[in-house]
């Protein structure tokens, strides 16, 4: 848990240190981004592998994080989602896609001050869970909702 | 997404059992719908086309801005509604796009040729990456100009005009089309157009013939397509039909596309535009 | 390319006194054959020649898909003389593969290869297997249908042949002549028959 | 072949409602083109909002994210007049940055 920590507070001092010296405007905002990318976070396969690799031993469902997905897309190259998390001390929010090739799809950075929601369209290769991973206080919790992929159209 | 939509049929036919619930699945169907209509990319193509439509291009650096929609030179807003209808210096029934043409020949020194040349965005579809597409995410010029135009007559109604004897021919040639079977699979557009209240997989089928179905499938072309990622126009949606339905390839701007376009405007008469749309 | 066929019919709506008699050559005619011939082309499989229309084909069009008795009788009986059974008289193939081929609607496309087998594509227009949440309704259910009608010989003949040329049962189907005109194998058809039939098919449970 | 965002601001309440729409391709990588070549990934990897110097959202994103993302938050802070600062950056090294102004409610 130490170790985790110790990770997580690198990772907030890295964005702090790259927000600061965007807001003094030694850099721009577009050079800043591009040195900030989880490659491993992106290459994992898994929902395990993915929290471990944004820092987390594991995480607890949590009733106080809301999915707004569709039951049932009707293609899955754009499903509509939305992540809402009542949680205190809402950190950050993370779109995982169990059976996608790379289970992680998107991370989310809240910062105090900006509602602990986003919405978003993500691609699903096939019906699967989605997880809604949230980071609040330091800890992990989840929310998960299966969506259905159709097949769709004709010669197809 | 050819990959996707193939994994999923898999996998949906691999679906553990359970009670055919059809209501539910239209009912969450109509949420995905929905849910898409908060933000449609195809403003991005609109933007470009407004764009597009007032830079200098072609051989004489021209802009589009003297394009005769049929309300006069340059008028774009509310000309899209009023299309197809009769042009006197082609003498020919026009569509939107095949018009468009015409202006990039007469104004920007394009050769027709020219003008045709990738008439739909690249679909991003493998399969269809050879011409007349253009390739995965290649932009499209005609796209991208139709985005803006037909923008420019949202929430105005559907009203082609019917007045000139070129009219009321290319009206009877697309009925004429719409009705007639042939190919290896015996389809015609009445195949899926012909009856009310029916779907090929999860997608309802305007039946052409009805005003309210004709108005709702005519007024929301063009539209980005979810499935493909692209914006998509009224000519696209006709050549992809004829495809579908195993036909030989229509032609970009051809006649016959135009004489369909007709039928269908005058069937969907009296419709709100409500387009660019967003779709599966 | 036959753009006669097309053009009648294209020019039926302008002759006030409809299709009865055949329209005459005329400057009218010409122009439209020319429109046709300009506005289709042949793209891979998909060559010009499907614009030909076979008998039935013609008189569906011509008729707007609702011939009257006596045409509707002509189009049956010369469709049922063209019904081809296994020579085997094995009517019954797999579910499993008939599943499949079900699932597909590629096939005849110009964006189809055309080395690959054609697909049924059934659950476009018909609901099978209730797994199966995507299905169409252009044509009827088919849920059960095995489970009601049983798996008699009979019954094996009469989805064979309905597969195999729907127009023979049904002047003016919607459903395509998938045997007669080529796009399933006599094999494909008879898995198709095993997905409908077979009590351990899903669309039987 | 970098295209303006399109992005709208509004309070709705004590709030700034953003929806931005971005131009990309957001090309998996897994899929290949009619001659059978693997199409390479090409994808928007960060998204930064600032407000006022500030940032009010950061983001990474995967290929997993639909093609011309679409991209919906909420932040306090922001009155009508403001601007509110959007930039993206991709694995390509392509970038964006636009700007739009906060509307009343």
């Amino acid at each position: 848990m130490d170790l985790v920590d110790a990770k997580r507070r690198e990772v907030l001092k890295t964005g702090g240190v790259l927000a600061l010296a965007a807001a003094s405007g030694i850099i721009k905002p577009g050079d800043a981004l591009a040195q900030e990318w989880n490659k491993a976070a992106f290459e994992t396969k898994s929902v395990a592998e993915t929290i471990k690799a944004l820092g987390g031993s594991g995480s607890t469902l949590s009733s106080a994080i809301e999915i707004t997905a569709p039951d049932i897309a009707e293609n899955g190259a754009v499903v509509p989602i939305a992540v809402e998390s009542k949680l205190p001390k809402t950190q950050a929010i993370a779109i995982l896609i169990e059976k996608n090739p790379s289970t992680l799809s998107a991370e989310f950075e809240i910062p105090a001050g900006t509602d602990p929601f986003v919405s978003t369209r993500v691609k699903m290769g096939e019906t699967s869970n989605i997880y809604a991973l949230v980071i609040a206080d330091g800890k992990y919790f989840h929310a998960v909702k299966e969506i259905k992929v159709t097949i769709g159209g004709c010669g197809g | 997404m050819r990959i996707h939509r193939v994994l999923a049929g898999v996998l949906t036919a691999m679906l553990p059992c359970f009670a055919p619930a059809q209501q539910d699945t239209l009912k969450e169907i109509e949420r995905y719908r929905q849910l898409l209509q908060d933000g449609n990319p195809a403003e991005l193509y609109e933007a470009r086309g407004e764009e597009l439509w007032k830079r200098g291009r072609g051989p004489k650096n021209a802009s589009l801005e003297r394009c005769d929609l049929g309300l006069g030179p340059g008028v774009v807003k509310g000309a899209y509604v009023r299309l197809p209808r009769y042009f006197a210096d082609t003498d020919r029934v026009q569509d939107l796009e095949s018009r468009l043409v015409t202006c990039m020949v007469t104004l920007q020194g394009f050769t027709t040729e020219e003008a045709k040349r990738n008439p739909f965005s690249g679909t991003g579809v493998p399969m269809l990456t050879t011409d007349p597409f253009s390739g995965v995410g290649q932009r499209s010029v005609m796209t991208d100009l139709v985005a803006w135009i037909a923008s420019e007559s949202r929430g105005m109604k559907i009203a082609p005009s019917m007045s000139h004897p070129k009219e009321r021919l290319a009206y009877q040639a697309g009925e004429n089309l719409f009705y007639y079977r042939a190919g290896p699979y015996d389809f015609g557009c009445v195949t899926c157009h012909g009856e009310e209240g029916k779907r090929i997989r999860l997608q309802n089928l305007p039946k052409m013939t009805n005003a309210k179905d004709a108005q709702r499938a005519f007024g929301t072309w063009p539209a980005y397509r979810v499935s493909e990622g692209e914006l998509r126009s009224m000519q696209w949606r006709m050549w992809e039909c004829v495809r579908q339905m195993r036909f030989p390839e229509l032609e970009f701007a051809s006649d016959a596309s135009i004489a369909l376009i007709t039928y269908l405007a005058k069937k969907a008469e009296g419709g709100a535009l409500d387009a660019p749309a967003i779709k599966r | 390319m036959q753009p006669k066929m097309i053009l009648a019919l294209a020019l039926c709506g302008i002759w006030v006194a409809g299709c009865a008699t055949r329209p005459s050559d005329s400057e009218a005619e010409r122009a439209l054959a020319e429109m046709i011939k300009a506005s289709f082309k042949t793209r891979g499989q998909a060559t010009i020649d499907r614009l030909n229309q076979d008998e039935v084909q013609a008189l569906c069009s011509e008729y707007k898909g609702e011939p009257p008795e006596g045409v509707r009788q002509k189009i049956e009986k010369s469709q049922q003389a063209t019904l081809r059974y296994p020579v085997s008289g094995k009517m019954m193939g797999d579910w499993r593969e008939g599943q499949r081929i079900a699932q597909s609607g590629a096939g005849r496309q110009f964006t189809d290869d055309p080395a690959r087998p054609a697909g049924g594509s059934c659950y476009n227009c018909h609901q099978l297997a209730p797994q199966e949440l995507s299905f169409g309704t252009i044509g009827p259910s088919l849920y059960r249908f095995g489970k009601l009608r049983g798996s008699s010989e009979a019954i094996q003949k009469y989805a064979y042949g309905k597969i195999y040329n729907s127009e023979a049962f049904s002047a003016c189907s919607n459903m395509p002549r998938l045997g007669h005109n080529g796009v399933l194998t006599e094999e494909q058809i008879t898995h198709l028959v095993a997905l409908l039939l077979d009590p351990e098919s899903p669309v039987n449970k | 072949m970098v295209d303006p965002m399109r992005i709208r601001a509004n309070m709705t309440g004590d709030k700034v409602e953003v929806k931005v729409l971005m131009s990309h391709e957001m090309e998996t990588g897994l899929r290949k083109d009619a001659q059978g070549k693997i199409i390479p990934a090409h994808f928007i990897r960060n998204v930064t909002v600032t407000h006022g110097g500030k940032t009010v959202l950061s983001a990474q994103w995967g290929t997993s994210v639909s093609r011309n993302p679409f991209l919906h938050f909420r932040f306090k802070g922001g009155k009508p007049g403001d601007k509110v600062t959007i930039s993206w950056a991709d694995n390509n090294g392509e970038k964006r940055t636009d700007e739009a102004t906060i509307a009343g409610g």
